[in-house]
């Protein structure tokens, strides 16, 4: 198990609510997880979760309105950045947490070349020239494998193909060598053999510099790739903490064992697919007891009736599942849950 | 959980801010509603006035009363009389028919052909897009009115000549926006799977291209409505609009315009009759804007 | 499912496809002429048989979304010939490809833009029966409660519009809407790429079971080689317009041989330990189609490249029973 | 971008020969005969029939548009009927005024238009971005020979700060420029307000606020350029705008420019000279357009061509 001390961030309660027209959404409604130092963790969840929503979170990111950060901390290295100045955090952001996101195309600005947005990274932080700043943004670039970079560095984001601008976005964020890096959905946006490509490097970045990742994701094969720990979230809440091969070899919430059985398998055909039922709630009008009752088949009367904690279990993971508690009678329930 | 002493502290204060912010965005917007609400009733009263002159206008507009003329102000004549003693309020009412009659013509000239070139031009593409659009392409070289102008040059002096020397002049805006918006919508999924049930090109474009560009079309009608008041309402300042003795806003102004130092109200009312008629249509238009265009809903 | 296969070998020719070429010309220079074409699709061939599920699968711009389009003739081919059901559909005329369109069906990837906004439910399905003239007018109305409950939708949603519905319910509308004129071949374009794992599995199950109570064909183009898997009969692999490996399921995931394919089947990343394949990393990007590199196509990136590849084109050979495939190496 | 230039240039002829079979099929359908109003009242039959031949008009259509072509091609615009004095040679005396005039309020609507639309932008729904585009509403809604009207009535008549009317000094340009300028502010200050907005919601906005960039920063430098690229395209329309608008502006303060030209010459029915006047602002419109999309261009090298 890791060290106390090996903390860098912790999220308690966290709770994002976005009030528009239509009502209140409770897009993130009580998140908790802990990284430690070097490890990379998972967030896993389809869309609507609000997993992207609690990245934002971290370094208070939401546009505001309609979006608000209406309670919870976070905590790194000690202090609640939510307590924080914008100036504090605007040190914070790019140097000691960075962040990459889903779109390459559209996360980098059309009008300066990739070198100035690099290199402009080292001259907030750094306090660097211009000509100094520039020298680090082509050695960035050729950190993150760029060939040419010193030409590459003075092209526009429009002259990169996807995945160049995806090592472009990486390089940006990693400049000034942070503790965190959170990337929401890196990859999606990219075909299947440059995932490989980006995955790939971003492992090996991260054994050469030794930041914390926390990972957005809805893609499980992915989770399962990079992954040391995984939160999987449904519906504004964590349902299910756990190391990695934990959660793939004993997923335990019934809604991690649905989606895992709503993918196709590699190794053997099936005739159906085990699919959840239904849909997701609208965030605006959430079911009283626990989000997933609705689809799940386990769901009894108090699934309904009331939300459960996120529990420790024996294995040291944590559920969000009454049928992990006392107050499920029938324990059958659990050994006829699993994965196909 | 241990941390909810801690979030008792830190949630009281930011949500009652929440709550603050919640209140003043409803402000706001209900304060962008109350203008474009504002502009509407404008728009409706001026149509009112316009129906109603006949029987609401307190003098005949064309009766000459040399003996009465540049009367200030009075309770005889709200808004004075003119240099042949024609009671000004009487006129001005009877000139919001004509700026109405001749905005919502010319408009209505403009749209119905800038549509069909339009769509045809963005649905068909290719050579028939090229060949409308550079004919388009000539209308936009002239500089602002001067299209207008000349086609009123050419035809002669007439407020019905006007009407149509608008009419063209609007042309090229509507066929370049439905253009834009049929491209945009041609592009979608469910043109396509009409075409591949093998649905033809009349039901495609009435049926499924024409109702989902609506919106951009009646924004900009109402918006052009203010351009095009104002357009003609200029032509017939310059005089080559309306003729003495219709009692056309722009002529009116212009007609004042002799007596600015002496009696300055021939002036300011009737530029304030146009002023107030295009406010309320563009008010009307910027709020349609808001709540039609998905651009801006979030 | 081998069964299937051999099933579907017995079966009929449905869809003949020779030679097909979509060039798109790219305009440029001082007088804004064609300077160039990207070459979307250049030269591709395959025949499906009735009743099977042929995938079409490729990294973004590898030109299988374009083939679909092509068959349907929603784009003009450059080149090719299209046999469907024994006719020739580039040679059709428009009342012609009318009639075609009945046996001919679509479903596309995005379930917001594939439904017109302002008709409802029932407008959107009646008017597919009355485009084809498929059934008498008073029985449209029976036909239309049928197909909703084919893809499992509630009768009230008849009168509802599309924003009502999540994803996954505008692809069961989506499909409905393919459904009503009863056609031989259904070509699905990334028809579940767009939606969450649980809705995605959902749909693929509903795919499945009409196939089989309708005895349907599709054409299913898809870069999820998971979804691919679970779905096909057989599979095509393309690269920069150009097919690079032809097999039934089974073989091409067991044995895949062309070095594209390998690649392709290395890099999806997965969550059981038994399914994990050695990683092979291609490196750098798709070459341009508008210029793609001479000889393989492929030859720029591929580990194994010798100098023929640079020059000449590999053809697709047979290398077992329906096994085809381009490579110089395979033989 | 120097193949675009020479394309964007090409692509301006066909227009240029548009505007010219424009103004000369619109001269064509003024009813009464050129012929008549040459030769003056009570000309004889045959007086008219050789000027009508000398002008060619016995010719087709297409014959004459092509002699037309020609001699507005060789800068030869014919003679004014009013004066008899060249076309060509009258304009160019009006056209500097005009010009003059253009520019300054062009500069007047550029400066106050983007300096208050930016400021509505950064905080919007505040009280000052409130009552800039309540003004700017105003400015796009209320008549520029009312508003210039209305300025000479309080300026120059009530304070008597301004001439009334005239182009001599520094002192007759400003009530002009602000008449003819004002429209073009609020509408370029609505546009940079709202093309503001919709680049704040961009994705590398966030990027850069992820950054750790200063709010300043990111206005100014990754927002604003990239904002600008729309309004560039509304500068080159307003200036046809404002060309079109000297004729109101001209006549309203009695300044002998290109605009009151045109005026006067459709009350003198002066053919010729209607046609030089509208040509010649067109083609200057034409140009001025080609320099916007050219700098458009350079702003924006995203976008292909087509």
């Amino acid at each position: 198990m890791l060290e106390q001390e090996d903390k860098i961030l912790e999220v308690r309660q966290l709770q994002t609510h976005f009030f528009t027209d239509e009502g209140i959404s409770k897009a993130v409604d009580g998140v908790d997880f802990v990284l430690h130092k070097g490890e990379t963790l998972g967030i896993v969840g389809e869309s609507g979760c609000g997993k992207s929503i609690t990245s934002m979170s971290i370094l208070r990111l939401i546009d505001s309105p309609p979006g608000k950060i209406v309670g919870g901390e976070v905590v790194f290295k000690g202090e609640n950045l939510l307590s924080k100045s914008e100036a504090t955090m605007r040190k914070i952001r790019g140097n000691e947490i960075s962040m990459i996101f889903q779109e390459p195309m559209t996360s980098l600005n059309p009008v300066f070349s990739v070198g100035e947005q690099i290199a402009e990274v080292f001259r907030v932080h750094q306090n660097m020239g211009r000509k100094e700043a520039w020298k680090k943004a082509v050695e960035m670039l050729k950190l993150v494998g760029i060939p040419s970079p010193e030409e590459r560095a003075k092209q526009e984001p429009h002259e990169l193909s996807g995945g160049m601008r995806q090592r472009v976005m990486i390089a940006m964020a990693l400049s000034c060598n942070p503790e965190i890096l959170i990337a929401d959905e890196p990859t999606t946006a990219l075909d299947v053999t440059i995932q490989a490509q980006i995955l790939e490097l971003m492992k090996t970045l991260q054994n050469e510099l030794g930041m914390g990742v926390i990972m957005i994701t809805h893609d499980l094969g992915v989770v399962s790739e990079t992954c040391d720990r995984v939160a999987v979230m449904y519906a504004g809440k964590v349902v299910e903490y756990a190391t990695a091969d934990d959660l793939f070899d004993q997923p335990k919430h019934p809604y991690t064992i649905g989606l895992m059985n709503s993918l196709p398998r590699m190794d053997i055909d099936q005739e159906s697919l085990q699919a959840i039922p239904g849909n997701v709630p609208s965030p605006y009008n959430m079911p009283n007891g626990c989000r997933f009752a609705p689809r799940c088949p386990h769901a009894k009367g108090i699934c309904h009736d009331a939300i459960p904690e996120l529990r420790n279990t024996d294995d040291g993971s944590q559920v969000r599942c009454w049928m992990y508690t006392p107050e499920w009678e029938d324990h059958s329930d659990i050994t006829k849950a699993g994965v196909k | 959980m241990k941390t909810e002493v801690i979030d008792e502290k830190i949630q009281s204060p930011i949500r009652n801010k929440v709550k603050k912010e919640k209140w003043r965005s409803f402000y706001l917007r209900l304060q962008k509603n109350k203008l474009a609400l504002v502009g509407g009733i404008i728009v409706l009263f001026y149509m009112l006035l316009a129906l109603t002159a006949s029987l609401i206008a307190p003098h005949d507009p064309y009766e000459i009363d040399l003996l009465n003329k540049l009367q200030q102000p009075s309770m005889e004549h709200w808004l004075g009389t003119d240099d042949k003693g024609r009671d000004v309020l009487s006129r001005l009412l009877y000139g919001a028919q004509l700026s109405l009659g001749v905005g919502f013509a010319s408009l209505f000239l403009g749209a119905f052909f800038g549509i069909i070139l339009g769509i045809v031009a963005g649905y068909y593409g290719k050579w028939i897009d090229t060949i409308i659009m550079r004919f388009i392409d000539i209308l936009l070289a002239f500089p602002g009115i001067l299209l207008a102008l000349a086609i009123v040059a050419a035809l002669g002096s007439s407020l019905i000549n006007v009407t149509i020397a608008v009419g063209i002049f609007t042309i090229p805006v509507f066929a370049r926006i439905v253009r834009g918006s049929t491209l945009s919508v041609k592009k979608l999924e469910y043109i396509d799977a009409v075409r591949s049930l093998g649905a033809n090109d009349i039901t495609i474009i009435f049926k499924h291209i024409l109702p989902n560009i609506l919106s951009p079309i009646i924004v900009q009608g109402t918006l052009r409505l203010a351009t095009v008041i104002l357009t003609t309402s200029a032509l017939s300042f310059l005089g080559l609009g309306a003729q003495p003795p219709l009692p056309e806003w722009g002529a009116m102004l212009s007609n004042g315009r002799d007596f600015l130092f002496s009696a300055p109200y021939l002036t300011i009312f009737p530029g304030l009759a146009i002023a107030t008629l295009v406010l309320g249509f563009n008010l009307f238009g910027d709020g349609l804007r808001d709540a039609l265009d998905p651009r801006l809903k979030k | 499912m081998s069964v299937q296969t051999q099933v579907a070998q017995d079966k009929e020719l449905l869809l003949d496809v020779k030679n097909l070429k979509q060039h798109f010309p790219v305009k440029g220079g001082l007088l804004g002429r064609t300077i160039n074409h990207v070459k979307a699709v250049d030269g591709v061939d395959f025949q499906m048989n009735e009743g099977e599920t042929l995938s079409i699968v490729g990294e973004s711009g590898c030109g299988k979304s374009t083939t679909g389009r092509a068959i349907l003739r929603l784009d003009n081919p450059t080149d090719g010939e299209i046999y469907f059901q024994g006719q020739n559909l580039l040679k059709l005329n428009k009342k012609e490809m009318r009639k075609v369109r009945k046996d001919l069906q679509v479903i596309f990837q995005d379930p917001f833009a594939s439904l017109n906004p302002r008709q409802t439910i029932k407008s959107i399905l009646y008017e597919a029966l009355s485009i084809q003239n498929v059934l008498p007018k008073a029985k449209r109305l029976e036909r239309i409660y049928e197909l909703l409950e084919h893809v499992g939708l509630p009768a009230d949603s008849i009168h509802r519009y599309p924003h009502e519905f999540s994803g996954g319910q505008r692809q069961r509308i989506g499909i409905a809407r393919a459904l009503a004129v009863d056609p031989k071949l259904i070509i699905c374009d990334e028809a579940v790429s767009a939606l969450d794992v649980s809705v995605q599995a959902q749909v693929l199950n509903l795919l499945k079971s009409l196939q089989n109570q309708f005895n349907l064909t599709f054409l299913f183009i898809a870069h999820d080689l998971g979804v691919v898997r679970h779905i096909s009969d057989r599979v095509i692999v393309m690269y920069l317009g150009k097919i690079v490996e032809i097999a039934d399921k089974k073989t091409l995931f067991q044995s895949p041989q062309h070095p594209y394919t390998k690649a392709l089947l290395s890099a999806i990343p997965v969550t059981k330990k038994e399914e994990k394949r050695e990683r092979i990393v291609l490196e750098g990007d798709v070459p341009s189609p508008i210029n793609p590199p001479e000889g393989c196509r492929f030859h720029n990136r591929c580990p194994l490249a010798v100098d023929a590849c640079k020059t000449q084109v590999p053809p697709l050979r047979n290398i077992e029973n329906g096994h085809q495939v381009a490579c110089h190496l395979v033989s | 971008m120097f193949v675009y230039i020479i394309r964007r240039f090409l692509q301006t002829i066909p227009v240029l020969l548009g505007v010219i079979f424009v103004v000369f099929l619109i001269m064509k359908l003024v009813p009464g005969d050129p012929a008549v109003l040459i030769a003056g009242e009570g000309a004889t039959e045959e007086t008219i029939e050789t000027i009508r031949n000398d002008l060619g008009l016995n010719d087709p259509l297409l014959v004459q548009y092509f002699s037309y072509l020609k001699d507005i091609v060789q800068g030869d615009f014919g003679e004014s009927i009013r004066s008899n004095r060249p076309v060509f040679d009258e304009i160019m005396v009006r056209l500097p005024i005009t010009m003059e005039l253009a520019l300054i309020s062009i500069l007047f609507s550029i400066v106050l238009g983007m300096i208050a639309g930016i400021l509505s932008a950064t905080k919007p729904n505040s009280i000052a971005d409130i009552t800039i585009m309540l003004l700017a509403l105003i400015g796009v809604s209320f008549p520029s020979f009312w508003i210039g009207l209305m300025l000479i009535f309080y300026f120059s008549v009530q304070l008597q700060i301004f001439p009334v009317a005239g182009w001599d000094s520094w002192m007759h340009i400003v009530l002009p420029s602000i008449t003819l300028g004002a429209m073009g502010a609020a509408i370029i200050a609505r546009m940079t307000r709202s093309s503001m907005l919709d680049v704040i919601r961009q994705d590398y906005i966030r990027t850069a606020r992820a950054k750790g960039l200063k709010n300043r920063v990111i206005i100014y430098k990754h927002g604003l350029k990239n904002a600008i690229i729309p309004v560039i395209t509304v500068i080159g329309l307003q200036f046809g705008v404002l060309l079109g608008g000297a004729v109101i502006t001209e006549t309203v303060f009695a300044i002998n420019g290109l605009g009151r030209l045109i005026v006067d010459s459709i009350y003198a029915r002066d053919l010729p000279m209607i046609q030089g006047t509208v040509l010649t602002a067109s083609v200057i419109f034409v140009i001025v357009n080609l320099i916007v999309d050219t700098l458009y261009r350079y702003f924006n090298k995203r976008i292909e061509l087509d």
